[in-house]
């Protein structure tokens, strides 16, 4: 007999309140009402896991309720260390700074680097000063690929545009983010891909603001151009498809090792123009990031998946 | 301080601290700590019981958990030993924090220099490497405070900051990063190198049994040896010890560099018996909790190791505790500080005794 | 590349982030300067700024007004080291174990509630932040106008209090027992006056400020409370005391000295200079031990720092 | 020549004290202590270490509160919950050890914690300070930083301070015990000229020339008053005996045993301090074998930096330093002490002890690396302890045995602790500097007579002393030390106070305003900073 209930345990590596956690919840939340084959999903989460990963997950597998353990960061350690003992429950890694394991260790990639291009576009298009800046926290691949894809996009649109980027080493330091910022605003970035999560400068100085993950437009509503959001449906669409398959076959689980992504097409990201703001984007902007999101989404245009560390011009 | 006197009693502070105050002390503490905990839990929405319940039962309800525990105790044992040596000499070490870091780093360095030895060599390579990055970071402290008069506590927190710099310069597209990889890590280490588990089916490795001997020697060192003598001297009377011609400065050094040293294993031990790589991150916090644990400890390698095992309880059944009763783990480091200051109040408050006035006015 | 560094708008850019950076450390520095004239050694400036800092957050957000933000900032901060007071100054706990206690209580406790208040929240709200307040006329001065005069409320008081709390210390007379305390507290003991009613005074004033400190990071700064934002700055502000040689206007310096260095290890990083940022965000730390090699403590440190006083 | 007031008996006593107890847990400090002061009357409190006069003073200023017994300030009854109340009813207290702050000007000094809002008192305070000061006839610089001045300016702050204060009766705790013989003698003209003023004192003073000036003592011994006497109408002899409770023998230095071989000699020593200030010049001294060589001096003018320099503790910046035939320049202190040389430094909580070590542990502190008190890597705690006894035997300690903590010893039992490690030691020679300082006179005899018994057995002996009639009767030679230079070395026994005295003072008179009687006083400084 098919199940008719789905218990999913998210391991999420930050509160619940960060951005990246908050697009995966969405996510869930969407899923939850859409009822894939019908289940009845539950989630529980628990936040703020890092270096005690490895009991979280026996600790959740251990109850014996949970038919996902669902990690939203690099946990393949710790999942490699428990899967062996629950090999009837799948275990879910994401991003980088994991290792392909197989068997019930699946492992799932959030790469956003489509839209983001596409944003990229709409910022050398925006960029009267020809400099464009990002900020980001720590460089990783699933930063680096959007950062990359960015400064592609705007270079793309504008070839004069040269790019500003600082890493401020920190998850938590919203002033340092800020300041950063202002720096590079005087540095002459008009158009700037704030991907460390503060918004106060871009507001206060209306720069052009480009957020991460969520719509962050309500954040800084008279400075926030667009905003890249992360989408998790196709991935966890396909996770309980997996998982479907394996309790209705009576396989064993068994995925490959290399990381499983959706792009843009099958409807994993999406960019959102703060409302607030659409009428004072040029139209031939708007324009050409449509004309780049159309070919991207065909298929037309492939945007490459740059994983290397970027660099500032 | 003023000393005050209600309805014929007087609040005096007694000559020599009674056991029997101090215990009586230490229980009403145990109890407010408690109490100002199950305050949190409701604060949080949460049922006190059950997340009282499933903290206990996280971190002692079976022999897995009573392993982790263990497990969790092992890197807080070597720090808050690291942080006794220190204290007892009164040097302020903050650093153990920072020299958690250096010993996992130089370890590492150590280690990966090995190629394939076999598992006994790594393994010995791994505690000296360890000893001696500790001892590097702690010493340079060290050699600030005796030559240069720079503020122990000071100079060991911004060390701390700087340590965690320099690995990630390494781990960073650096020379440790794993191959393929843009992640803050070096790749798995070896298995040869993997301290060896020493109970089936649980995470408990040779690290634990390391740390026990760590205190056993540390214990021996501090009440019985010359060195230890001149620890405890120095932190008594200083210039008593320099009017006998121990020269201070070298003291100092010495000092700081073992407790760097002995901090140093705890970062080896996580490194190679729990998470089998390095990476920026993970390795926070275990040199302040170390503190904590000494001064629980009583500056007493026994009580050090009481402490620790009370922590490792603690933290790992906080992860229980949050996914049992929703409460977020969080807490643990506030129900930390919290038992931290009641147990400071009962130390301090078993020095007083209510006296009955001879003369009521 | 480097050249970028030298042209004017980037200039003033960092000289205006560096007031602004200076501002919050400099509110820490002075509240602990005035603690530790009068011989108390307040550690758990870390803890008490994240205390300001969240409590000022929540605070401006259930009132919506930045005032009773910061008012409660302010009473976070006072709380925090009156819980500090008790410990050190009545029951004569060691200062150094006391204030690292601060700090996990301050660390623990913020992110505990953060998480326990919004936990089922959609999202965690933001609050307005305070306005920069330009100095009519003076704002237009070049140069000096965009970087003096043209900030927030909160670094114009910051600044002011430098002035303020050198006249208090050394030109009062509560000023003058308050550095008595720290130099031989008995000598202030034997003329009847209580000792430990100014270092409550002191501590608590300085606990104050460094709420005030931990506020201008939200308040004033950003929308949102992240755990553990104050990130080392109140360690910093220990540093600086020690580096201004415990004297107000030295301590200004200092404040901007690292404030200096952590603003143009941004504007190399913005302005594309390719050197590893671990470098440029180690080199306040660097700075600081080097700046307390050459300023060697032990010269003006106030005698009785840290060493609790007992009559007997 | 005590002086008499002449409205003795008549009038309300400024002071009495009734049936006075204060207790320290078990200890009773004060036992039903009474004691009457007249107006105009000079009283001293007598007694030996811990008979519990400086409680009786604390009780006195509001320091300590009284378990029992009243206290009447000119005839009303008074309870003093803090000091303040005390000053209030116009007490005033110089304490045994300096209270001030040695950054501060003499000006802030005084005024710190006077004055009401927020401006500084200054401005009012300095015409009523120098009019005191004229009335002491005292040459104090207001602006001077109080740790530049000489210990004895810090003692005429003290007392500045309590008069500006409105003290009508003023207790003196020792202060002498860091003034020359002539600072103590101005020290004691201006007190006739307040006592002429009315004002009542309380002095404490272990010095019996002074006591005999009083007009009436207080005889204490554990917590007890023993009993009050005139002074006219009792003798030395007496109140020593009423204090001790039994009569002390006098000292007999006894024939000396000097064979006239050299065992150490200071060669030519100089040394500056940081700031190239000279410490020590050309300082050449010669020590004997069964010898005791004197050294006078005010605190402060170099005899520290002459023992640390013997010691290794200081380098020295020329001439040379030798024990028998080996120079001891660049040997640190440890090895000097393995030669045979002990030291009993100064300060003996801070220099010589380690206060939360037992005895046995202290007993053993410097050799504690050295056979036979080290078993392989570890402390031969056995022997450690085995030894702790039998020094406790020898040099009756008061104590509960050889793990008692050094901390809880009284200053006397501290001293015999160190004289223990320390006469070990001195096979060849003991540098005792200040041995005796704040002792009672038994302990004082008995710590007199180990460094006789040790000058028997063929030892040098560099003895520093500000007790100058001990150092007469003790020593052979008495070398006087002024400002870092040996201005002369006189023949023990025959020498004169009054030329010792001089000489101390640098060959003239001090006048009591002299500002720079002492310029090494600022290194005196921390003296002041003890609580
Ligand atoms: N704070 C205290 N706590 C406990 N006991 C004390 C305290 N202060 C003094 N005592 C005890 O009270 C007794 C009296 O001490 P006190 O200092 O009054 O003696 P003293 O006569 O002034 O001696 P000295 O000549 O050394 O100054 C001593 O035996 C000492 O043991
Ligand atoms: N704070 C204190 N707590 C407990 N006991 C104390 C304290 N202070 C002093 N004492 C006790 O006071 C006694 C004597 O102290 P103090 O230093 O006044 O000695 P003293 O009067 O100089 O004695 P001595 O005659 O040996 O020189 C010691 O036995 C000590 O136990
Ligand atoms: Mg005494
Ligand atoms: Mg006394």
């Amino acid at each position: 007999e098919s199940p008719t209930k789905l218990h999913i345990a998210a391991v999420l590596s930050a509160g619940k309140e960060a951005p990246w956690e908050k697009s995966l919840i969405d996510s869930f939340n969407r899923i939850i009402a859409a009822k894939p084959h019908g289940l009845e999903i539950s989630v529980d989460y628990t936040e703020n896991v890092y270096d005690n990963a490895e009991e979280v997950f026996r600790t959740y597998a251990d109850t014996g309720d949970y038919d996902i353990v669902f990690g939203d960061t690099a946990y393949a350690d710790a999942i490699d260390k428990v899967r062996g003992d629950f090999p009837d429950t799948m275990f879910v890694m994401t991003g980088s700074g994991n290792r392909g394991l197989g068997g019930n260790a699946y492992w799932i990639f959030i790469h956003n680097h489509e839209p983001t291009y596409a944003m990229g576009v709409l910022a050398g298009k925006m960029t009267k000063s020809n400099t464009i800046g990002v900020i980001s926290t720590f460089p990783a691949e699933d930063t680096n690929d959007q950062i990359n894809a960015f400064i592609a996009g705007a270079k793309e649109a504008n070839p004069a545009t040269k790019a500003k980027i600082t890493f401020i080493q920190s998850w938590f330091d919203p002033q340092k983010s800020n300041e950063a910022t202002t720096a590079q605003v005087a540095a002459g970035a008009d158009q700037i891909f704030q991907m460390s999560g503060a918004f106060e400068v871009c507001q206060q100085k209306k720069v052009g603001c480009y957020g991460n993950y969520i719509d962050v437009s309500s954040a800084a509503p008279d400075a926030i151009v667009a905003s890249v959001v992360a989408k998790w449906d196709p991935h966890l669409n396909w996770l309980i498809d997996q998982w479907w398959q394996v309790k209705t076959s009576g396989d064993k689980f068994n995925t490959p090792t290399e990381p499983v992504w959706f792009g843009w097409k099958d409807g994993a990201g999406e960019i959102v123009v703060n409302k607030a703001l659409q009428d004072k984007i040029p139209a031939d902007a708007k324009a050409a990031m449509d004309k780049a999101a159309e070919e991207i989404r065909s298929g037309a245009k492939k945007v490459p998946l740059d994983l290397s560390e970027p660099k500032a011009d | 301080m003023a000393i005050t006197a209600v309805m014929g009693y007087r609040i005096e502070r007694r000559s020599t601290r009674s056991p029997f105050a101090w215990a009586l002390a230490l229980v009403l503490a145990g109890a407010c700590a408690l109490l100002v905990c199950a305050g949190l839990f409701i604060a949080a929405g949460a049922d006190p019981w059950q997340a009282f319940a499933a903290l206990l039962k996280g971190g002692l309800g079976s022999k897995r958990a009573i392993a982790e525990t263990m497990v969790k105790a092992t890197p807080l044992i070597l720090t808050g030993l690291a942080c006794t040596i220190a204290f007892r000499a009164r040097l302020w070490n903050i650093g153990a924090e920072g020299q958690v870091f250096a010993g996992a780093m130089f370890a590492y360095w150590c280690q990966s220099a090995l190629g394939d030895a076999p598992a006994p060599v790594q393994i010995a390579m791994i505690v000296i490497g360890a000893l001696i990055g500790g001892a590097l970071l702690g010493g340079l402290a060290g050699i600030l405070k005796a030559r240069f008069q720079v503020d122990e506590v000071i100079s060991t927190v911004m060390l701390n900051y700087i340590i965690v710099y320099a690995l990630s310069l390494l781990l960073q597209n650096g020379p440790w990063t794993e191959a393929g990889s843009f992640f803050e890590q070096t790749a798995m280490v070896p298995d040869a190198a993997q301290l060896p588990v020493i109970l089936a089916k649980t995470r408990l490795h040779l690290g634990f049994l390391f740390a026990l001997v760590a205190a056993a020697v540390v214990h021996v060192m501090l009440l019985r040896s010359s060195l230890g003598y001149e620890i405890r001297a120095a932190g008594s009377n200083l210039r008593a010890l320099e009017f006998q011609g121990v020269k201070i400065t070298r003291l100092i050094i010495v000092v700081m560099a073992i407790s760097g040293a002995v901090a140093g294993l705890a970062g080896a031990f996580e490194v190679y018996g729990v998470q089998h790589r390095l990476k920026s991150g993970t390795l926070g916090g275990l040199g302040y909790t170390g503190i904590i644990i000494a001064i629980l400890g009583q500056l007493r390698p026994i009580g050090v190791v009481a402490a620790a095992l009370v922590f490792g309880v603690l933290l790992n059944g906080a992860t229980l505790m949050q996914i049992k009763s929703g409460v977020p783990s969080a807490l643990i480091y506030a129900v930390e500080a919290i038992i931290l200051m009641f147990f400071l109040i009962a130390w301090a408050a078993s020095e007083f005794r209510l006296r009955r006035l001879h003369h009521v006015e | 590349m480097w050249s970028d560094l030298l042209n004017l708008g980037i200039i003033v850019s960092v000289l205006a982030a560096t007031i602004r950076i200076a501002t919050p450390v400099l509110f820490s520095a002075l509240g602990e300067v005035t603690a530790e004239r009068a011989g108390v050694y307040n550690m758990g400036i870390e803890g008490t700024m994240l205390m300001g800092a969240f409590i000022g957050w929540l605070a401006t957000y259930e009132s919506g007004s930045s005032l009773i933000g910061l008012a409660a900032a302010l009473l976070a901060g006072a709380v925090m080291s009156l819980i500090f007071a008790v410990m050190v100054i009545s029951l004569k706990i060691d200062q150094i174990v006391t204030g690292l206690a601060l700090n996990l209580l301050g660390s623990g406790l913020s992110t505990y509630w953060l998480r326990a208040a919004f936990s089922n929240m959609e999202k965690v709200p933001g609050i307005t932040v305070l306005r920069t307040w330009p100095v009519p006329f003076l704002s237009d001065i070049p140069v000096v106008g965009p970087v003096l005069f043209n900030q927030g409320a909160l670094t114009y008081l910051a600044f002011l209090l430098v002035p303020v709390i050198w006249l208090f210390l050394f030109r009062s007379r509560l000023g003058l027992e308050i550095r008595c305390i720290g130099e031989n507290p008995k000598a202030l003991d034997i003329k009847g006056h209580s000792v430990a009613a100014r270092q409550y005074a002191a501590v608590i004033f300085g606990g104050a400020m460094a709420g005030l400190g931990g506020a201008c990071l939200t308040i004033a700064s950003t929308a949102h409370f992240v755990p553990d934002m104050v990130n080392g700055r109140g360690w910093l502000a220990l540093v600086i005391v020690i580096a201004g040689g415990w004297r107000p206007g030295w301590i200004l310096a200092a404040a901007l000295f690292f404030s200096f260095l952590d603003a143009l290890q941004l504007q190399i990083q913005g302005v594309g200079i390719a050197i590893p940022y671990q470098i440029l965000l180690a080199l306040p730390y660097i700075a600081a031990i080097v700046a307390l090699m050459i300023r060697r403590r032990a010269s003006r440190a106030p005698a009785m720092l840290g060493v609790s006083y007992r009559r007997e | 020549m005590p002086v008499s007031p002449a409205h003795a008996d008549t009038a309300t006593p400024r002071l009495q004290v009734q049936r006075l107890t204060k207790r320290f847990g078990a200890l009773v400090a004060n036992d039903a202590v009474s004691l009457t002061v007249m107006p105009g009357e000079l009283h001293c409190l007598l007694g030996e270490n811990g008979a519990g006069k400086s409680t009786l003073s604390s009780c006195l200023y509001g320091l300590y509160r009284p378990d029992e017994g009243d206290i009447h300030v000119d005839g009303k009854e008074m309870r003093f919950a803090s000091p303040a109340d005390a000053i209030a009813a116009g007490i005033g207290m110089v304490h045994q050890h300096f209270v001030l702050v040695p950054t501060f000007t003499v000006l802030e000094n005084i005024i710190v914690g006077t004055g009401s809002g927020w401006r500084l008192p200054a401005a009012e305070a300095r015409p009523k300070i120098e009019a005191i000061c004229r009335r002491l006839s005292l040459a104090l610089d207001l602006d001077a930083e109080v740790g530049d001045l000489s210990v004895g300016q810090q003692q005429w702050v003290e007392i500045v301070k309590a008069l500006y204060l409105g003290a009508r009766l003023l207790i003196l705790d020792e202060p002498t015990a860091v003034l020359t013989p002539q600072e103590s003698a101005l020290l004691f003209a201006s007190l006739r000229n307040m006592l002429a003023d009315g004002l009542s004192i309380i002095l404490i003073s272990h010095k019996m020339n002074e006591v005999m000036q009083a007009d009436r003592v207080t005889v204490l011994r554990r917590g007890h008053v023993v009993g009050s006497v005139r002074t006219a109408e009792s003798s030395r002899h007496e109140l020593t005996t009423m204090m001790v409770g039994r009569a002390l023998s006098a000292i007999e230095a006894g024939e000396r045993s000097h064979d006239g071989t050299t065992i150490l000699s200071v060669k030519n020593v100089s040394m500056r301090d940081e700031r190239g200030v000279s410490l020590l010049s050309d300082v050449s001294l010669d020590f004997h074998a069964g010898e005791i060589l004197g050294l006078a001096g005010i605190a402060g003018n170099g005899q520290r930096e002459l023992f640390e320099a013997i010691c290794g503790l200081r380098p020295i910046d020329a001439g040379e330093i030798m024990l028998e035939g080996q120079s001891l320049n660049h040997r640190n202190p440890h090895e000097i002490y393995r030669m045979g040389v002990g030291h009993v430094p100064e300060d003996r909580f801070k220099d010589g002890l380690v206060p939360d070590f037992s005895i046995a542990e202290n007993l053993v502190l410097g050799d504690h690396r050295e056979k036979p008190w080290r078993q392989g890597l570890v402390l031969a705690t056995g022997r450690l302890r085995e030894a702790a006894d039998e020094a406790i035997r020898n040099f009756s300690i008061a104590c509960n045995g050889a793990e008692a903590i050094v901390r809880r010893l009284s200053g006397g039992n501290a001293q015999k602790v160190i004289l223990a490690r320390e006469l070990a030691r001195a096979s060849r020679v003991l540098l005792c500097n200040q041995p005796t300082r704040g002792l009672d006179v038994g302990v004082i005899e008995y710590v007199h007579r180990q460094i006789l018994e040790k000058r028997d057995a063929g030892a040098a002996i560099l003895l520093a002393s500000e007790e100058l009639e001990d150092l007469i009767a003790l020593c052979d030679r008495i070398a006087v030390i002024f400002r870092g230079e040996i201005l002369a070395v006189l023949p023990g026994r025959q020498a004169d106070i009054a030329e010792i005295g001089r000489l101390m003072a640098g060959g003239t008179d001090m006048q009591a305003g002299d500002q720079d009687g002492d310029r090494n006083g600022a290194r005196n400084g921390d003296r002041g900073m003890s609580n």
